[in-house]
Parts: structure tokens; C-alpha cells; sequence
């Protein structure tokens, strides 16, 4: 082995390792971030691996590309708001998806347009530019369809399912021959062109609310076109992150499915059916948004200020021991948490403090309306445990509504509202609450006392 | 406006019908606040506080002198009717349904009378609901008497001189003073029980910690969050049920009501003897008739070594809390009236015309 | 060129195991940042695209391997600024040695 | 042992020695009790239950006929004393400091006494000590008690009527009465703070989740885990501490004792004056003299609006509980000083020899 | 690749998944039992492999191996006491080097006695067969310290440590030569032996109370040597359970010592200066139990009935309510939970009571003394939370005390005692606490809140 | 034979890894049983072994072949065995589908 070659190794081996360590520090978000930047320099250290590699005998192009990349790449990294999150992954898919499909193109062309290139390496090929192909315009299907330049709504036709079917049963027919024997110039890029259009015709039945799990299993196959390529050019740094990404995608579109309480199989093939709108909305159309014990949480753990509001539905789930508990919590990760107790919460008059009572919670803590109102606009999080006519804003502004004029808690004003309760039910007064589908409030169903056992748990796991 | 608060003549009656907090408030809304001498004593407000709160002090009658609006707890004799400014507003616990001769007085004397007794049970009108104030009082009250009479304590107690049993408390009427009792005989340690006939109740029941006694096929919600009469076979499921059930009662709290009628019997002289002795009954509907056979307003009656307690105007009894809320309710139903600082009857708002019982030289109950 | 070897099957298996285990501890809140992370990770396809543009293997590779080049750098700049920029919103100035 | 239990017959006394409980395990180790008929009537227990648990009944004076023990609550009168049967144990809370004559006279009649007050501080004689049974029963009551008279309420309630602070309670003296009341007061809602002189008792104070309020330099621990009276200086820094203190207090409940000696000043007039008005004091040592300057024993006396209330025998007013425990002690007693069913008065007995007062003719205090 | 060499390298690509995923398994201790058998057909899929090796072609001694060992293996892993595990462990250990040592001194043997070795080849030789020697004596050391065969003090002399360091060097030395220029057969079994003596010296000044910890470092090492094979052999099952039983190995020794709140570099360097004893002793002599989180934790989390005793420390820590989530977890566990309340329990009469019923525990559950003694017997856990008086056997046995004829719980009688305190002082009555020194009796020192929230969040995790 | 090779260094890397993040999780109560099965599993070294047993070398590979045959093997039979019986103590007959 020559000095460089190990000199090569090393690098990948080291890029690999600090990759993994990267990816790693995610599940403690404290070092998160320290975590990244490792990520990052194993990225270096792949590059300046790669650079001494012997093949590579003119520079002027990789400096070029290198440059325009860096030109055009750090403004869609400090400039894209955070809002627009989704849709900048996706197209960032795109262009990691570009990539991988040119370098398998340029290698199947280099290689005497397939006359040199062996079976188990035309296998590789193979799967780096279809999985890269359909990433390519997958990826911006869900760009467009997430910066709305393409509407958001599940796109379907008659017989959408029979032509994607006939075109899969193509690309694979394709692909066996090309194995068989892979000197097929117009069958590779035939093969290329069909995995263009299949990228399509897989994200556009998918409706908005869906993307993210879309996404992120673009992500994956992202991964596994780079892994592919990997085990097309025998370079195992391209294999191991690769295996990381297409492993990670995939899970991730897992997780996510079933925190929409959907099944991945429902979104991803569903989706021919045109699958219902993730999200509830209600009578008058605007959507709720739920969220999982698992962010919630997250949100409470770093939060400086909490604001608690109990209502009956605290009572009804007896619940006051599991808020003390999580309270305790957040105050341990130096968090603040006060209460906020409307006049008329529960149903007699003091209810909430008999109960906070029991739960040991000092009187000190316990604010009044009027004292706490203003604080509310200070607080990270109102966490709203089964109240709902005390912060139901109709009382300000609906005249009809049978509470007009009661002065309200202002949880609204908070950076964000997480309403505990069982379902979209209204509470004592009959009415719909306009807090629930406000842009800053989540919504975690479910018991209050089993949602707070939860929230407890996971904020232990953060 | 200018208001009037009268000292409290009635007997027994600590209570006032504002507090210096609230005088406060009202002075800072630009209306004249007028009290009589020595009105917060019993309550526990000297006259220096009202002073202080910006109000005038005056003796006597002449506290009531140019008042647009007077505020009592309690209603006026009719020869203090006789003393209201002509064209005036009354503002009391009128008890409008016993209280005829007296509203057709203030009508004649075109006096306008408001009963916080008739503010309506809506969320809205919830700060001024003087019922639902000085029932919790009550309910509180109640079971600290009831554990008074007692010769037991409520909680358990393991100690080396054996372990003492909790008492059972059983609240019959689980409306705002039921509730109230259910908290404080659960926060002394007693095991509680509850009964109600209005089933949304049993929620609210447990959400104390209590439990529900069931009583199959019993349903008498009433408008506005009250309870209706019971039919004859339900009224007799639900005297089986509690027959069964306050035999092994130590304390037992009755609040049931309804409202404008006599308080429903739902504890028959049977009953009682069935009980151990020593055991206590705390009738809080004693004023209406109570709901035990053998109540009398007022007095402690002993059957087969039972008590029965039938305390009158329990809130009057912890004065001070007892004023701040029912100064409150007024202050906010006061705050309601005033229009641009004058004060305005109008008998087509929600809330004032039900309170409304004398208006316009008519009684309008 | 090297062909294609059993034991890199292995190294994918393997390192399919590290990724799984890793990611399913990752807490769901981090999962936006992780997506934006592996999304930056995944640009190494530029390892690849960096021999096609300075092998001088004529002209269609070279400027397939530019394009290629352009794109994967775009992808590494661009994704790992924005994971930062995402992490950065979980440190807490005060929060100190609260937490483990 | 044939063993007596006559009727209590000190005005307000309620309490018996005997429950039938206790009677059922005595008969059962053999021993034949004979109890005066009516003598647990006062307290919820019926003639009836002693016959059932295996007593024999009898009329006054013949219920004492050959009685080897005697057992009551209160010490007997002296005409009482002369019905003993000479030769015969009693056993009594005899308040042996007081009772000097009664003693010479028991002593005259050959007739032996133990005092239950002065069963030793030990964990082996815990189940004896009928002064910690009773102190805890007063402890619960002194809250009641204090909370009935308060013109506010104890616990804090957010209502739609404005917001009821809580009420501060202040227990001075943290023995088993003062933790007692702790317990109480905050069970029901009050912000409770606590002052002893013994300094272990802070960690007590705190594990019932009060405040204690701290005197630098003050440590009268005495023997037996009781107190002993304070040097002047820290005598001054503890009224300073209290007269600090006390001025924002609604419920006072005082229980400084030191054994053998008037209770300790704590409460001077000047203080009382400084509270609010409406507040309450409870003095649990009205017995001994009371810890406030102020308290007449058994009677409410009302200063600057402020109650001091010295109430008497508190434990009778919860007889049932009162005498289930009362009974249990001499239980234990009786069983302790049972030798193969015989009685055996071992004056060099560590528990029998403390509380031993009258014996052979002989007062032994 | 010949199909042979496909089957051969799916059957151990099979076997080092199903490795992976039974270790995996051992995180959820319901699926722990699956996850072995997962593990046992992964060994059994990578011997059928193995025997279709083109090089074997013998089979009478590989089957007298097999029923050598089968017969010898099953009465060990049958028999052996639960009580013997740790001694069993290390001698099996002993048996995994054998394998592994003799494998390479054969292999050297076979290649000319290193005539035809590489380099690369010789220094996986050389690990495998030191790695290999050190821990079958190591194990074989450590378990005759467990069996009580050889003194389970910590054995040193002086200059102990000049002569380890020294056969280091040597060992170092020689090892270094063979690479150099691998056919020197004497260094090799010159290496070979000093292995095997430093094996020795390097757990005899080890006490025995620390022997876990170098069990699992033991392991760690013959996980080493295994991977040292793969790596001469070409092998890639070998390698990678190898590096499964380094890696776990190692992390678990470290984890161990923490737990024992000694540092690994202590237990394993500091062993040269003779360390303190892990465990507190009393003036008595008796040693005490301490117990960490984590293990009363799983005990709890996995018992039927468990009786709480409260005590004065609970009321001082304050701790009722997180007695009550403690409580709440055993149930969810699917356990029974009852509270022992002595008479005399606090500082007032009551004083559990008050605290309890705060807490929101149901009276059904408190019971008397005289209602649950007879109980204990029946309990897995006696959990004891800042009681002491009233769990003390001297009120039934020593006449001098002065709690003597007191009657009290009968914890002892109990499976396990756990006992919640700050430390080994005496309770109200001044006196020592002999319960606190039985066999079945384990301290979990601190503060009682602290220590139920440790339990709580351990029982999560479990 | 093979020689050694520089991706077997990713393998056992990698594998490594795994060992890492698994061990991590797994909680203290199992820790002897972990202990146990990862003995189990390191009598992997059979493999190597069976080769030397079975591939006729010679006396000495072969006797040396056998005595790692057998020596493993106890380590497998046993190995297994026990950490099974030591498994099902945590087996809990009324547990259900209480836990997770
Ligand atoms: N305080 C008083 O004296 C008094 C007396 C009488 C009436 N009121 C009236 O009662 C209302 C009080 O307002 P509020 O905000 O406290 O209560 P609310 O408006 O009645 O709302 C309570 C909410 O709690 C939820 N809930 C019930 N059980 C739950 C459980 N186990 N877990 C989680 N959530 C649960 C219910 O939603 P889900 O069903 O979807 O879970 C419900 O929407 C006011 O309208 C007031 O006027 C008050
Ligand atoms: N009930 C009554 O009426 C009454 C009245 C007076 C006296 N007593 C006497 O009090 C005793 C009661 O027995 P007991 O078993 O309840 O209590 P104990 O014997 O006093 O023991 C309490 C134990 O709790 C531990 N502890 C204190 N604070 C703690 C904390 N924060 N966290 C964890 N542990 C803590 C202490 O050990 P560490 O310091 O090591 O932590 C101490 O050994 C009896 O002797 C009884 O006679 C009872
Ligand atoms: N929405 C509001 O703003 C508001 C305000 C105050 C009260 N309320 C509600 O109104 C309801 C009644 O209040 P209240 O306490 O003044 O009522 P109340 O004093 O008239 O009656 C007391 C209780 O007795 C019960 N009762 C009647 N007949 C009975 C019988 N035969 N057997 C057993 N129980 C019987 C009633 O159901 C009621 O719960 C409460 O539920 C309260 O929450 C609502
Ligand atoms: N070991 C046992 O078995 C046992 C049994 C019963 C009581 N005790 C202990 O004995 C102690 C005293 O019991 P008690 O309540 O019967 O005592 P007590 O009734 O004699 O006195 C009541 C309290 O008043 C306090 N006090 C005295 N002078 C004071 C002053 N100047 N200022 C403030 N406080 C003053 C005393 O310290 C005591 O705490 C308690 O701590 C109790 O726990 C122990």
C-alpha cells in the first residue's frame, strides 16, 4: 500500500468517525451544536483526503466548482428564514441528488459508455443514478409544492396508479438487462430519464401536510444514491455516510409518520388514494395544530418562563401531583414556572387552589389574573392544563358569544400556548375556542394527567 | 353617583355591604362613597380605613342622605325602607320571594330595588353572583362546625394510643356550597362522599377527590344551572339510596336547593336514628325548610344522640371575607350600571332586569 | 478502479446499525436540525464528484463533474450553516451547569 | 385484676377510662372489668357495647365493689375518694402538682395511685402516654377551635369575588399539641410559621412543611424531651422575636409548657394589641396560667378586637377519639403492671415507679 | 466469488446481525430473552458457515470438539448456581482465550513458524495471542479469587510495580521485533508466555470486591483477541463480535466502577497501591450494602407486593409525593403497593398520616402495624424511607436498649430491605441499627426526596 | 489466507460503534446478564477453530485445533444457557402487556 493510499484511508476513516460522533451529539441537544461543527470537519478532512488522490491531475475546475457552490450555497444557509425550513431541505436534496446521478453518468460514459464496467458494479450504477434521478425531481416537486409555486394539494388523475406501476416495471426491466450486460448506452439513459419522471409522479399525489415525511425519505434515498456510488468507485466514506443517511431518512419518515398518527405505508402509497389532510381542521376550516409529548416537552425543558393555567379539566383528571412534578422539573433545568389562576377556573369557587393546594405548590406562585396578565407576553411557554372558556378569546371580541366580557387570561401573548386536553370539545360555556387554531398554540390530546406523566418523561429523556 | 352604605341592623349580622378596597375603586371612578359610622366594625373594617379610602363618614341617617344608590347585605326593615331617598336604587339580599309588603313599600315610594339574590348564572355575570360568594363561605364554614360538634376528629390518625379511624363525611347537594364542603372535609382528612341530582355533577365530585353515590335514572337539571323538583319515584330511589348510605355517616353536609320552592327532605327522622350516636348533621338549607326532617333554623336539635345543626346565615359568621366578596359582587354590579358615571336602570339588559324587582313604582317579581 | 467487494457490504450493514441506533435517540425536537444535518452529510457525494472534475478524462466528465462539483459544495456551505443556525436556538445563555 | 370504671363526674367531662375495645382485650387476658352504667354514654359508647365486649354493669358506687384497680379520667373528689376500696389502685390523671390533700387522703386509705401524667418520655412507654394521646387531640382542636372564631377563612381562594388571602397561623411551642395544630392549620390552607425553644424542634417544624421563626441564640432543651424555663436575656430575645412576628398573625395557637411550673409568658397585652384586629388567639396553657397575659381559662376575652380564647379540657370536647385513646393507654398500663394476671406494683419498675404517687401509705411526690 | 465463498460470507454477514440485533435486545429487559435466541442462531448460522470452508476438510476432531465441549459447556451453564455467576463468567472467559490463543500459536505454527506472515498479519497475530494469554490466566486468576480458591484480599509485594512495567517493555519489545521480521519463533513464544504471566500480575493486586470490574475488562480483552483473529484470518464474523465484546466490555467496566464510586483508572492502577475496600464498614466489622439507583430501581420496577415503612426522614426530606410517583410507577409495573405506618413513625402522633394523605395515598392503603406484619413475609421489597427506630431489631432482642419491648415492623422478613438514608446515623433513640448490616438489607444513601426521584427516573428507564 | 486489509479496519470501527451505542442502553440490572451473553457471543474465536481443526495441517494445528474447539464450545453451550436461565428471572408471569 502506498504512503498515500493510507494517507487517503485514514482521512475517510477519520471523516467517518467524526461523522458518526456528529450525528451522535444530536440525541443531547447541549452538544448538539459542538457536534455539527465535528460533522463539519469531517467533511474537510474527506475533501483534503480526496484532493492528493492520484486520478486527480488538474485543479482548475474543482476550484471553480468549489467556488460558485460556496457563492451560491452560504446565502441559502444564513439568509433562508427558519419558516422556510422544509422547502430549503428539500431543495437542498435536490442538488446533493444532482450530484450523485452526474458522477454515476460521467463514470458509466467514462468507462466506454458501459463496455468497462463490470455487473456488480453496474448494479451500483444503477441504483445511484435511479435513486439519484427520481431525488432530483422528487425533492423539487416538494420544494415547489412547499414554496406553493405548485399547489399543495394532493395532484391526482385517473390511472395514476397503473401508469407509475408500468413505469417502475420498466426502470426494473431496464435495470436487470443493463446488469446482464451493461454495454446498453440507450437503455442506461433511458433508465436515467424514466427515474426522472418517476420523482415526479411519487411526490405530486402527496399532499403539503405530508412533505416533511416525503422529505425526509428523500433524504434517505439521497443517502443510499451516495452509498451506491460508494460501492460504484469503492470508496468507503461515501458507503458509511450514505448507510447513516439512507438509515436515518428512512426512520425519521417513520417517526414522523406515526407522530401524525398516520401509518408510512398510508402516506406513502395513500397517497395514489389521496389520502385525507393529515392535520383536523374544524367547522370553519382552519386547521389545528397537534403536537407530540416529545416536543412539547423539548419546548418545556428550555423554556425560561412557564405559565401554568389549570382548569376544570385538571381537576376532572386529578392531575395537580403530575403538574407539580413537571413544574419541579422545569424549575430544575432553571426554568421559572408560576400559575395562573382565572377567577372563575373549575367549577366552585377556589377549586384550583384546593388542588394546587394538595399538590404542595406555594401560595407564592399562584398568580392572580390581573397580576399575571402582563406577564404573560415574557413567558416561552403557557401550557393550558384542561382550561378553555378563561382563555377563550371570544370573550374580548364576541359579542354574541355567552362569555362577552369576561376578562380573560392572555395566554395568547405568550411565544407559545400548549393546550392540554382531550379533544376539540368545547368546555362549560358550549363555545369553540379561537385560541386552538391560533399559528402559536399546539395542541397535546390526551388525559391531562397521562399527557403530563408524558411530558415529565420525556423532558427526563432530554 | 353617590352611594350610601348603611350599618347592618339585622340580627347577627357582622357582614357589610362594602369594604375600603372597594370604596377605593369606586372613588377613583369619580363616584361619591358615603359610610356609616361604624358600618365594618363587626366585619373587621374600622372607619379609619374607610376614610382613608376616600370615603365620608356620616351617623346614622344621615348617611343615607342624597344617595342615588344604598347598598345593604340585608334588606331594610320597612321602617328603614321609609328612610330611603325617594327615587333611590336598593341595593340587597332582598329575599324577593318572602319579601312582598316590603318591595310594594319601596315601590311606593318609587325606590328602585335590585336583588343580588336574582343575578343571573351566566359566566358573565359570575363577579357579581353574591349567591355563589357566600355559598362557598357557607359550604367552608359548615364543616368546620359540623368537625366542631363532632367527637371525633376527621383525619386518620396511626399513633401509639391505636390508630384512629377517619371520619365519613357525606354532602348531599354538591351546588357551589356542597362543593366547597367536599374540599374542606377532604383537606381535614375526612373520606368523603357526595350526592347531587343533577348528573353533570358526579364529575365535578370526583374532580375534588370525593366520591359519588349513585342513584340510577335520577336527572333533575334545571335551567341555569340549577336543579329541578324530583318526580315521586325518583324522590324515592333517591331516599333509598341515602337511607342505605348516611347510616354509616359521621358527618353529614345537606346544601340541596331549588330555587323559589321549599328545600327538598331528603333526610327523614329514620334516617337520623339510624345513625350512630355522635354523629353530626349540618343542614344548610335550614333557611328554606332544611332538607333534614328534624332541622330547626337555627338550633341544635339532638334525636337518639345525633346533632342536627341548622345554622342560619353562615357567611355572616367569617364577616370579614364574607364583606370583601360581597363587596366585591356589589362593587362590580355597580361598575355595570354606571354609564359615563351615571347611573342607568336598564330593565332590557340581561343582567339588571333580572335583578330588577322594583322599578317605576312597580314591583316586577 | 476498484470492483465492487463483499466486505463493503458489510461496512454499509454496519454502518445502518449506527445510523439506526443513533437516530432513534435523537429527541424530536432535534429532528428538524438532524434532516438539515444528514441532508449536509449526504453531500459527500462531492468525494465522487471531486475525482470526476480533476481526472481530466475529457470534456463531458469534467463538466459533469463541475456541475456536480457545484452542486454537492452547495449543499455541504448551505446545509451546515443552517444546522448552526438551527442549533444555536437550543443553547440557553443562563442555563449554566444546570443540566448534565 | 378486677378492675372499675365509674362514670366521669367533673362538669364538662365527656371522656370515660374504658372503651369497650379495651374491655374486650382485658376480658380476654382473663381479668374482669365492671363498669358504672352510663359512664360512656357521653362519649358514643353505649352501655350496651360494655356488656357486649364482656363487662359487667352496676349502679354508682356498687360498680367500684372489690375493685382492685380503679381506673378513671379525672382525678375523684375527695368524698369520691373515700368510696375507694381500701387496699385498691387508682389510676387517673391525678395532676399529682395540685392535688395534694386528695393524695394524703388516698394515702390514708392504704389505697395506691398512679398519676397517667407522669408516664416517662420513653418510645417503650409511648403507648402509655396518655398526656401525648391528649396533647394531640387538643393540637386538632385548637385550630378548630381558633378557625370557628376567625371572621375569615383559613385557606386561599382564587374566586370570581376577588381573591381570599390565606390566613397565617403562628404556633408557639412545637410539642405534640403545637405539631398537631401545625398539621391542622396547614391541612386546612394556612400559611403556618413556629417558634419552640428546643432547637431540634425546627426540623420537625419543617417536615410538616411550616416555617420556624428563629431566635439566634435560644436552647432550652430540658430533660425527657420537655423544655426548662429561659435565662432573662433569652427570655427578652424571644418576646422580641414573638412581638416581631406576631403583629401579622390572624390564628395564634400557644402550647409552652414546662413541667411542674406556671406555663411561660409569651403573649404580653402590648402584643395582642399589635395584631389585627379580628385576629385570634388560642391558649392551650390557660391550665397552667397561659402563655398570654391575656388569657382567662376558659372564657374568650376580646382586646382591640383581637379573641384570646383559653379554652379548658379540650380533648373531652372530641370524647369519642379522646377515650378510645385515653383508654388504650391504661390498657397498656394495666397490661404492663399485670404479672400472670395478677397486679404487681413494682416501685423500681421504670415506668411504674415514675408514676407512682400514692403507695404503702406513703405520698410519693 | 464462487458460491461457496457467497454462502459462506452471507452465513456470517447473518450471524453478525443477529449478534447486533440480540445485544440490541438487552435494552428492553421484556425482549432480552428473544434477543438471546436471536444471538444463539447467529452462532449457529456462522458454524454452518464455517464448516462449508473449502479448507476443512476433516471432520472426527472438529466433532470431538464439539461433544467435548457440548458435554462440559451444558452441566455449566445448567448448574451453576446464580449466586456463582461472577466466578462462572470469568472462567468461561478463561475457555474464549484458550480458543482464541491457541488459534494463533497454530496459525503461526502453520505458516513456516512465521516464515510466511506479513507484517500487516503478524501484528493481528500478535495481538490475538497476547491479548489471548493475559486473560486466560487474568480470568483464571480472577476466578480463583471469586471461588475463594486464592486470597480475595489484593495480593502485592514490593516493587511489584517495577516488575509489571518491566515485562510490559519486554512484552513490547518482542512484539515490535516480530513485525519487524515476523519468523522468530522463540520471541513469539517468548511473548507468549509473558502474556500469560501478566495476566497474572495483573489481577492478583486486585481485591476482590473489585472483581467485576475486571471481569468485564477480562471480556473486553477476549473480545480483543477474537477481532485480532478475524483480523489475521481474513475474518469478518470474527472481527466484528470481536469489536461488540471489546467495545461492551470495556464501557461496562467502566460503568461498573462508576457505579462502585470508584474511578476505572483506580480500580485498575490504583490496585498497585492496594485500594481501599469497596464496601463501608461499622464499628462492628459488619460491612454495609449500598445499593445504587439503577439496581433498587430494576428491583422495584420488577416486584409483586412492596411494602413502604415511612419514617421521620421522610417527613424531613419532604418526600411524600415523590413516594406517591414512586408508588403510582410500581403499579403501573403492574406490582402492589402497601405502606407500613408504625405507631410511633415521626415526631407526633399522626405525623405519617398527615404527610401521606397530603400526597393523596389512599387510607385503604396505610396499614397498622399489627394488620401488616404478617404481610412482610409475603413482600419482595421492604422499602424503608427514613425510618429507623421502628425497623430496629434491638426492640426485640437487646434488653439494655431503650427501645427494648417496643414492638416494631418486621421489615427483615422482607426479600430485600432497601433502606432510603443520609448516612449510617442513628435515628431518635441514639442507637445503632443492626437491620442496617443484614444480608438482605440494602442502604441507598441521601437525601429520601432525592433518592425516590432517582428511582422514579431510573424505573423509566428500565 | 488472506492478509489483512485496510477496510476490516472500518468493519471493526464500525462494529465498534455499535457495541458503543448499544452497551450504553442497556440498563443496570442487566448488566451480568450482558456480561454473560457477550462471553457467549465471544466464543465466536470457534470459527477459527473449526478451520484449524478440520483443515488437516498437520498433528500440532489439529490438537491445538481440537483443544479451541472444545474450549469454545463450553463457552458457547454454557455461555447461551445461562444467560437465558438468568433472563427468564425478569420474565413476569402476570405482567401482560403492562410495560412497554
Ligand atoms: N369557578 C366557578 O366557580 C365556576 C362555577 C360554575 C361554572 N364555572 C364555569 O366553568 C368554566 C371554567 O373554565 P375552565 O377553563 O376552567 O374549564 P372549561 O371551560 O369547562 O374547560 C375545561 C376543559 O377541560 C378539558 N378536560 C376535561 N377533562 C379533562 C381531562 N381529564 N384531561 C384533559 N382535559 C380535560 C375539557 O376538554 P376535553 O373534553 O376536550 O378534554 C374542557 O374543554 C367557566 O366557563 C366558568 O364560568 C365556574
Ligand atoms: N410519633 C411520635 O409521636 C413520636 C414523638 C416523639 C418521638 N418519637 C420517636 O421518634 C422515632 C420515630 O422513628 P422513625 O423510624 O420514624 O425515625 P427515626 O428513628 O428518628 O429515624 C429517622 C431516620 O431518618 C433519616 N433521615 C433524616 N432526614 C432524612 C432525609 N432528608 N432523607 C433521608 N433520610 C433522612 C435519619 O438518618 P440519616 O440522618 O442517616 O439520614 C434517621 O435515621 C421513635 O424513636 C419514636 O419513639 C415519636
Ligand atoms: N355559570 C355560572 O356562572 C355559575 C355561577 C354560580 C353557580 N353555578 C352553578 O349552578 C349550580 C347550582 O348552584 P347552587 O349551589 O347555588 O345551587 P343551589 O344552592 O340552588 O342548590 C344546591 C345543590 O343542591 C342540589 N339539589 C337540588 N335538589 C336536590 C335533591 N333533591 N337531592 C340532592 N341534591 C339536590 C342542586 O343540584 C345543587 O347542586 C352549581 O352547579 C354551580 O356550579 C354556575
Ligand atoms: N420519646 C417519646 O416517647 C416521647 C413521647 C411524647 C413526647 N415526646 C416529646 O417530648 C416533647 C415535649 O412534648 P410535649 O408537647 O408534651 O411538651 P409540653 O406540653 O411540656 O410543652 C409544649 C412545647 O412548649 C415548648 N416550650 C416550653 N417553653 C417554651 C417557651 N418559653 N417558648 C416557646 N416554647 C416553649 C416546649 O419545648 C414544648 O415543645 C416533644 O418533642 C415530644 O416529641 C417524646
Amino acid at each position: 500500500m502506498s504512503p498515500r493510499t493510507v494517507f487517503i484511508e485514514a482521512a475517510y476513516l477519520l471523516a467517518s468517525i467524526l461523522f458518526i460522533l456528529g450525528l451522535r451529539s444530536l440525541t443531547i441537544p447541549d452538544r448538539a451544536r459542538r457536534g455539527m461543527q465535528l460533522a463539519a470537519l469531517g467533511m474537510l478532512v474527506a475533501i483534503v483526503g480526496t484532493l492528493v488522490n492520484h486520478e486527480i491531475v488538474r485543479y482548475e475546475w474543482i476550484i471553480a466548482g468549489l467556488v460558485v457552490g460556496s457563492v451560491i450555497g452560504y446565502p441559502l444557509g444564513v439568509y433562508v428564514p427558519m419558516t422556510a425550513m422544509p422547502q430549503r431541505i428539500a431543495i437542498s436534496h435536490m442538488f446533493g441528488a444532482v450530484a450523485a446521478t452526474l458522477v454515476g453518468v460521467a463514470e458509466y460514459w467514462h468507462l466506454g459508455n458501459g463496455a468497462e464496467v463490470s455487473r456488480p458494479v453496474m448494479a451500483a450504477l444503477g441504483f445511484e443514478v435511479l435513486f439519484g434521478a427520481l431525488t432530483i425531481t422528487g425533492s423539487f416537486m416538494a420544494f415547489g409544492k412547499l414554496q406553493e409555486l405548485l399547489p399543495s394539494r394532493p395532484v391526482t388523475f385517473k390511472g395514476q396508479n397503473l401508469v407509475s406501476v408500468g413505469m417502475f416495471a420498466v426502470a426494473a426491466a431496464l435495470f436487470a438487462w443493463l446488469i446482464a450486460d451493461p454495454a446498453h448506452p440507450g437503455a442506461f439513459y433511458a433508465m436515467v430519464a424514466l427515474g426522472l419522471v418517476f420523482g415526479v409522479s411519487l411526490v405530486l399525489p402527496i399532499g403539503g401536510a405530508d412533505m416533511p415525511v416525503v422529505i425526509s425519505l428523500l433524504n434517505s434515498y439521497a443517502g443510499l444514491a451516495s452509498a451506491a456510488t460508494g460501492f460504484a468507485i469503492g470508496n468507503n466514506v461515501l458507503i458509511i455516510a450514505g448507510a447513516l443517511d439512507g438509515a436515518s431518512g428512512f426512520i425519521l419518515s417513520i417517526i414522523m409518520s406515526r407522530a401524525m398518527n398516520r401509518s408510512f405505508a398510508n402516506v406513502l402509497f395513500g397517497a395514489f388514494g389521496a389520502a385525507p389532510e393529515a392535520s383536523q381542521k374544524t367547522a370553519q376550516g382552519l386547521p389545528v395544530h397537534a403536537i407530540t409529548p416529545e416536543d412539547a416537552a423539548i419546548q418545556l425543558a428550555y423554556a425560561r418562563l412557564v405559565i401554568v393555567v389549570p382548569g376544570y379539566g385538571m381537576a376532572v383528571a386529578q392531575a395537580q401531583h403530575q403538574v407539580r412534578e413537571l413544574a419541579a422539573l422545569i424549575e430544575k433545568n432553571g426554568g421559572t414556572v408560576l400559575y395562573a389562576i382565572h377567577p372563575v377556573a373549575g367549577r366552585m369557587p377556589g377549586h384550583m387552589n384546593v388542588l394546587l393546594a394538595e399538590a404542595d405548590i406555594p401560595y407564592e406562585k399562584l398568580k392572580e389574573m390581573d397580576e399575571i396578565n402582563d406577564e404573560f407576553k415574557n413567558a416561552d411557554v403557557a401550557l393550558v392544563i384542561g382550561a378553555n372558556d378563561v382563555v377563550n378569546p371570544a370573550a374580548r371580541t364576541d359579542k354574541g358569544s355567552p362569555i362577552y366580557g369576561m376578562p380573560i387570561l392572555n395566554v395568547d401573548e405568550a411565544k407559545q400556548v400548549i393546550v392540554l386536553k382531550r379533544s376539540m370539545n368545547p368546555g362549560f360555556a358550549g363555545i369553540e375556542n379561537e385560541l386552538f387554531y391560533r399559528e402559536n398554540t399546539a395542541m397535546l390530546f390526551g388525559d391531562a394527567k397521562a399527557s403530563l406523566a408524558k411530558l415529565v418523561h420525556e423532558i427526563k429523556q432530554a | 353617583m353617590r352611594i350610601a352604605v348603611p350599618r347592618e341592623t339585622s340580627p347577627g349580622e357582622r357582614r357589610v355591604a362594602l369594604v375600603p378596597d372597594n370604596v377605593a375603586r369606586l372613588v377613583k371612578q369619580q363616584h361619591e362613597v358615603r359610610v356609616e359610622r361604624g358600618a365594618g366594625v363587626a366585619a373587621g373594617f374600622a372607619d379609619a380605613a374607610y376614610e382613608a379610602a376616600g370615603a365620608a363618614l356620616a351617623d346614622g341617617p344621615a348617611a343615607l342622605q342624597g344617595a342615588e344608590v344604598v347598598v345593604r347585605v340585608q334588606r331594610p326593615t320597612e321602617a328603614e325602607a321609609d328612610l330611603l331617598p325617594e327615587g333611590a336604587l336598593l341595593v340587597a339580599l332582598l329575599a324577593p320571594h318572602q319579601s312582598g309588603p316590603l318591595l310594594q313599600r319601596l315601590a311606593a315610594r318609587r325606590v328602585s330595588a335590585l336583588a343580588m339574590e336574582k343575578v343571573p348564572r351566566t359566566t358573565r355575570a359570575q363577579s357579581m353572583d353574591a349567591l355563589s360568594s357566600q355559598a362557598t363561605l357557607a359550604g367552608y364554614k359548615a364543616v368546620l362546625v359540623g368537625a366542631d360538634a363532632l367527637p371525633r376528629i376527621l383525619p386518620m390518625m396511626t399513633t401509639a394510643a391505636g390508630t384512629l379511624a377517619p371520619a365519613k363525611a357525606f354532602v348531599i347537594g354538591a351546588g357551589v356550597a356542597g362543593l366547597q364542603a367536599i374540599a374542606t372535609a377532604r383537606r381535614l382528612g375526612a373520606v368523603v362522599s357526595a350526592f347531587d341530582v343533577r348528573p353533570v355533577v358526579k364529575e365535578q365530585v370526583q374532580s375534588l377527590g370525593a366520591s359519588f353515590v349513585e342513584v340510577p335514572q335520577v336527572a333533575a337539571e334545571g335551567t341555569g344551572g340549577y336543579a329541578k323538583e324530583l318526580g315521586a319515584s325518583e324522590q324515592e330511589r333517591v331516599l333509598g339510596a341515602i337511607a342505605a348510605h348516611v347510616k354509616d355517616m359521621d358527618l353529614v353536609v345537606t346544601t340541596a336547593q331549588i330555587p323559589g320552592r321549599p328545600a327538598p327532605r331528603l333526610l327523614t327522622a329514620e334516617m337520623i336514628r339510624s345513625m350512630r350516636p355522635g354523629s353530626v348533621v349540618v343542614d344548610l338549607a335550614a333557611e328554606t325548610g332544611g332538607n333534614c326532617e328534624l332541622t330547626r333554623a337555627g338550633e341544635a336539635v339532638v334525636e337518639a344522640g345525633v346533632t342536627v345543626l341548622g345554622p342560619l346565615n353562615l357567611p355572616s359568621t367569617v364577616p370579614f371575607h364574607a364583606s370583601q366578596m360581597y363587596g366585591r359582587n356589589v362593587t362590580t354590579l355597580l361598575q355595570h350600571l354606571a354609564k359615563d358615571g351615571r347611573l342607568v336602570l336598564d330593565p332590557t339588559d340581561e343582567i339588571t332586569g333580572a335583578m330588577l324587582v322594583v322599578h317605576d313604582g312597580q314591583v316586577r317579581v | 478502479m476498484p470492483g465492487l467487494e463483499l466486505i463493503e457490504i458489510y461496512v454499509f450493514v454496519l454502518a445502518g446499525f449506527v445510523g439506526f441506533f443513533t437516530i432513534t435517540r435523537v429527541p424530536a425536537l432535534l429532528h428538524t436540525p438532524l434532516m438539515s444535518a444528514t441532508n449536509a452529510i449526504s453531500a459527500i457525494s462531492l468525494v465522487g464528484s471531486l475525482v470526476m472534475a480533476g481526472a481530466d478524462r475529457g470534456a463531458l466528465p469534467t463538466i459533469l463533474g463541475f456541475i456536480a462539483v457545484t452542486s454537492a459544495t452547495i449543499n455541504v456551505v448551505g446545509g451546515f450553516i443552517i444546522t448552526d443556525r438551527m442549533l444555536k436556538m437550543f443553547k440557553r445563555a443562563d442555563r449554566g451547569g444546570a443540566r448534565k
